[in-house]
């Protein structure tokens, strides 16, 4: 099993998870998180004080999935968050050793 | 002023006891002429202060609506234009109050028409003098020039908060403010002239106590011209038919805003009265009072009950519009119904925004606070219900009156929104309005610290 | 109207200096009883505007107070229940409003009595008729119906919404909502007929100037009666008797609330005189204001020093409690105390509530605001306080007094509680408690932006 | 009271009719004196009547100020330190309402002075007594002794709000609110009893006439020697001159406050006319009004648009300090002025605002919410403004007054200041600043849902 | 070593974290997160306008064990976390290379 | 590549991107996390009643790095996070098996 990490662009999350509810994904975590990267932020006003705000609000994904679907769900991942401008995020893949259902203490790819 | 010239006599009084009957009443009778000068000075007194106060009581009381309608408007928005939304609130109030002095104020209460019931004066609002006596007084049976003022330039601006709402969260704030300096500098004070400054439709007889036409649903059409002409949010309709949901950010502030709005229409309505010196005027402001809360009430429980009938659950959002809408409904003809009577009208307000906030949608006509459904459309129905209270008003008079000032509010904010695109652009770039107001136009956060998608 | 009556007078006085001694006598002597009439009604007519004056501007501070009592009550629940709380007091309000007009004014103030002293009647409030003039008005030496309607108004209002704060974040919403029906248009009505419309408390003797038994305990008991049969939040208490803390979401709000509710209070007390048109009814409502203002300082100064002293940090929500139960002790007698003692009232007051909250949960009373600690511990505390000041009042009169309507209140409040638990069901379900009643109660969040637990 | 007496001429008048000439002539000439003192006596009682109402409705209009203020700090601070504003703005206007009575008011109206002109009396407050009568007032052509405590009450709480918004974030409570005592209880009233209660300012013609130095700039005289003793907020000012933003946490709330601020200034200036009993005054008390609002229109304006030059953004918080600084501006002439020179002189009022919050932050003096800018700069601006419009000010007497109540003010507090540092210690430790005071000093958070930063 | 990642329902939290405790665990990091899965949403109403809430909130437990405690906590989160009703959560175990104390520097085992 | 994680004091934020920066890192994700560990909460007081808040706000990171980064990277997050106070956090490294840039496309080191 693997462990998919990915930050998005928030606008981009009702299309993805709908993409990837597409392929059989049934689960995931959902975090807002601020994102640096190359995509600079924006200069915020205040009092006559500029100041640089460095990050970027963006969704972070988290899915455990089988094997046999890594691949489709990075693909569908990178197809619908895309939107060819920077800053559209980054998608990591970590390997998974266990998984298990909290409800029914079932593990491995049936916790899934 | 008054005091010295009654204190002599007061004096005198003390003195006339001691004296024997034949001077007492020679006395008296040197003394008569000034005692009843007196006494009617005296009255003329409390009644031009008595109104004049009514106005400064008014007047502060609506000027308070503009916290109000900035709240609500806050409140509603998306929490990343929330710091744009206060900025055009606090901003379009006070140019409003600059343009209607400058030009408003004369062109709304024209001594001398440029044409005749039609085109009042032009020139700056003059105060009456520091220190003004009886005799000066520009009108000594109303009340004084700067209560009177106060009071009608907090209508003016309302006309422009009640614009602010319906075209949130995509136009820019220049253009917008453009708008508003020559809706309430010009258009508002020529059509309010129509009615209420003696022109022609008050001639014809047009019932309008407190406005709503003259003030909620002429606001309501400037607005709707607005939304017209700048389109919807940016992803607010779907291709299919699918309406985006955009709820607003925070509801404890909107329903703040929609209390401090009831609070202030004490003031809209019982003010309208414009006299509060005899016991005739004092009794009807208290009227006007107790009709105007009962059709809040009407208006919040009708759109409490239909919003839970219509979609199982109740929705604070109609609740709040639909007080609104009720005292919107009852602002034409605050006066004449009974509690009974008032609560109907006030409900049907709320009954129309409970139907007509989806039906915009279906429209895709995009109305971030429900000004339209509020203002206009329960307007329009308060203007038409005033004769079923008031036997001096008629419906084809109040239909004729509704539909003149509608086609002039709506086609010369129509105009002006049109010019304002081709010259200045008002709509802010669908990218823009993704990030959010309040990053791109303003660099400033409503609430950095919380939450931030 | 008036104005008409003394104008010709002037007009004569103007003309007398022109004509020779005798006829100028003789002209007096003709106009003489007019003058006499016009000063006699000028000063009915001044004193009748000032009283009704008075009622309205104390109804729109009064009114306030239900923004107040929104603020403070949604700002002290979970941000989960927000929604949930802002749409109880909007509709309670409302619904107060017409239930009041429908019964329960004239419950309050029978004309005539259906039992004598007990029970008043039951009509629905008529108003004076539109332009009234001094002769067919209802009480020409009192005020206006309806200025008096609407300050009444908001007193029965504010009985609702203490209830509100108190049942928070587990009642469901409909049968909260009959409840604040029954006890706006009858339970309260009749009560309060019993010493404000002439009935047998006041003929007894029972002393409670604006109310802190009438209004403000009358609504603690009714508060909690609905708390103990409602029923603890879930989870607010843990087994070994743990108190599971539940911070209010938004102090700030709360702190508006409050201040509003400040606000609204010198028209509840000042107000409370009922006249203001002579000069010493003027300055006894000064006199009102003052002490009304000076014993929220003494309460909120007091839960200040205490909290710290008891707990080592200040507690703010205590502060603002304070100062509440302050303005409810000083409620029964504002006008005789001194300064002085209106502080010290004020101050007992702020110590009463430092002391109660942590009580309440002792016996797992859980009232979510501290309505009951502020309204009812703080509003006995204020009716038992009033012959410290007022030689008028007894201790033995007082107490019977304030022992009755609290009997009253809390059984007539029960017996509706416990009607509406057996029919409707009142209470919430755990699992719905745990999401929150926005979700799932409203399906509508009142910071859908901030957070997500 | 006055009724009684005047009834029986009433009756009187009605019955005359019936009698023949002669005796009514003679009826006429026994009742003539009577009328002649109630005419007189009803004047009297009219102006004392409304005058008191002026301070009512001003002292409650003032008394919201301090819930603006509250709001508006409350805002504008971290909401890491929130709940801590808030309880300083509850707890600073409970402890200036005590003070003020104790001491604070009889040094700031002597009856018998100290020091002649310099050091007023020292007594606490004695309202007039219960049901007190024509004769037995005070000042009969004044208003009553209440009604002129809560108005003045409320100016003297002001200058303490405005010192808490400067000091924010890092100031001790307890140091804070010692300072408090001493400002409300004696350094302002000392200061206020040279102008307004007729000391050696008053004489040499100094002319303030709400305000402007002796509220506003005297409160940031106080501010701004309390910044200086306290020093920055940790992390404010970087090493190479570097300006760290710490934005404010809710900006709605702000702009509440703004409005609420405003509203109440209409009390604050208005009130300060002292008298409405005439029409003179209440035409006087309306082009304040006028005035008022225009002057807060055009510093609004004018800190939107140089804002927007300077920064090519717009910034919310410099409109909301340049409506503030252009009521400031006003308030020590608000009545001669026409409505154009009042916007300009509020324009100035936002202009200064915009140049100098910058401009303090080079000084490394952290003003947290721009205090000093809106109430001490452009409280400067205003009193040498006088002179502009008003013919019986001169440039050199305002200029002199103005200094003296600065070197007075700054003085006084920067030795409170610096012996309560001495003594107890003002600043809150850097490793609990950077926690929050809410959690280090109050163990309660104002929003515990939202973020967690 | 491993590095637990756990979603659990919001009110679980004090209960877990004190079972946790008992058995040793001396940290973990905690966050508010939308979790998406079997257990639906719940559908929200906005001036006429019906729409569904797809996600739940959730919590999101992040805990480094050592070797040792992996099973035993995983186990105890599964038991105290467990209600029984669709949307108890996930346990997912992560393999755990290295741990820094940033205070003292301490690595491994040590720094946990 | 490595995936690595971190606890640090929030106000400490600033520094270690500013750190981080200079030594190659061109990207992270930060999220808002409640930490638990030695350090104490703080006890808060509501309306009478005491009770221990027991987690502290802290800020997480996450940032995947190539492998020849990863001490550097550590070590320099160590140092610049340290504040010698209890609490100062936790630096955690998993192994990272993929990256993807979104909008790119590119996968590996690149990505990063
Ligand atoms: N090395 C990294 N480790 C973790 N997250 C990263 C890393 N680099 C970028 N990110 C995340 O991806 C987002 C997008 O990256 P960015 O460099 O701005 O644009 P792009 O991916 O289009 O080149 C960032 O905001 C950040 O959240
Ligand atoms: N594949 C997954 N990857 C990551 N998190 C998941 C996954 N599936 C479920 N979750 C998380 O677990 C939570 C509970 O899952 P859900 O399917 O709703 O119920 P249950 O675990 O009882 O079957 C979800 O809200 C989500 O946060
Ligand atoms: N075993 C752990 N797993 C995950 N995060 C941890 C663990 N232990 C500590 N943390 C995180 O590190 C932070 C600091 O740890 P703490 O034990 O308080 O101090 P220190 O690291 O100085 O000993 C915690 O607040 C928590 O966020």
């Amino acid at each position: 099993m693997k462990y998919i990490i990915a930050a998005i662009k928030p606008f981009k999350l009702e299309e993805v998870r709908e993409a990837l509810t597409a392929i059989g994904v049934r689960g995931m975590m959902v975090t807002e998180i601020k994102g640096f990267g190359a995509q600079s932020g924006h200069t915020e006003i205040y009092r006559g004080a500029e100041y640089a705000v460095n990050f970027v609000p963006k969704l972070r994904l988290e899915i455990g999935v089988s094997d046999a679907m890594v691949d489709q769900v990075v693909e569908t991942l990178q197809k619908t968050a895309r939107t060819d401008k920077i800053g559209d995020g980054k998608i990591f893949v970590l390997d998974l050793e266990a998984a298990t259902r909290v409800r029914t203490g079932e593990t491995g790819d049936d916790a899934l | 002023m008054q005091l010295k010239k009654i204190l002599p006599l007061a004096a005198l009084a003390v003195a006339l006891p001691a004296l024997g009957m034949a001077q007492e009443a020679e006395a008296v009778a040197d003394a008569a002429p000034d005692v009843l000068e007196a006494v009617a000075a005296l009255n003329t007194e409390m009644v031009f202060i008595m109104n004049s106060l009514l106005f400064l009581i008014g007047g502060f009381l609506v000027f308070f609506m503009a916290a109000g309608f900035c709240m609500l408007e806050t409140g509603l928005v998306r929490s990343k234009n929330a710091t744009m939304q206060a900025t055009k609130n606090v901003a379009l109030f006070s140019l409003a109050g600059i343009a209607y002095f400058i030009v408003g104020f004369n062109l709304m209460y024209p001594g001398d028409w440029v044409i005749e019931g039609w085109l009042g004066g032009i020139s700056p609002t003059v105060l009456e003098p520091v220190g003004v006596e009886l005799a000066d007084v520009d009108d000594v049976e109303y009340a004084s020039v700067g209560s009177d003022f106060i009071f009608q330039l907090m209508f003016c601006a309302a006309v422009a908060s009640i614009v602010s709402g319906a075209v949130a969260e995509r136009i820019k704030l220049w253009p917008f403010l453009a708008f508003v300096i020559i809706l309430t500098g010009i258009i508002y004070p020529i059509q309010a002239s129509w009615s209420w400054g003696e022109g022609f439709l008050d001639e014809m007889g047009f019932s309008d106590f407190a406005g709503s036409s003259i003030v909620h649903a002429a606001g309501g059409w400037a607005a709707l011209a607005g939304v017209l002409v700048l389109g919807a949010r940016y992803g607010k309709y779907g291709k299919d038919g699918k309406i985006n949901v955009m709820p607003g950010s925070n509801l404890p502030l909107a329903t703040l805003g929609m209390f401090i709005l009831w609070l202030g229409w004490f003031g809209f309505n019982g003010g309208s009265q414009l006299a509060m010196g005899t016991i005739s005027d004092v009794a009807d402001v208290s009227r006007i009072f107790a009709n105007t809360n009962t059709a809040a009430s009407g208006g919040a429980v009708a759109a409490l009950i239909l919003s839970t009938i219509l979609y199982k659950k109740p929705d604070l959002t109609m609740v709040l519009n639909g007080a609104l809408a009720g005292l919107v409904s009852i602002t034409a003809e605050p006066l004449t119904p009974s509690l009974g009577a008032a609560t109907l009208i006030g409900a049907v307000g709320g009954v129309i925004v409970v139907f007509t906030v989806p039906l915009l949608d279906k429209f895709k006509i995009d109305d971030v606070v429900g000004a339209i459904p509020v203002h206009l459309f329960a307007g329009l129905w308060g203007t038409m219900a005033v004769p079923l209270t008031n036997s001096d008003a008629s419906f084809g008079t109040q239909f004729v009156g509704m539909a003149i000032i509608g086609a002039f509010m709506f086609v010369a904010s129509l105009v002006v929104w049109l010019i304002l695109k081709a010259v200045m652009g008002i709509r802010i770039s669908d990218e823009d309005q993704v990030t959010g107001l309040d990053k791109t136009e303003m660099g400033m956060e409503a609430y950095p610290e919380f939450g931030n998608s």
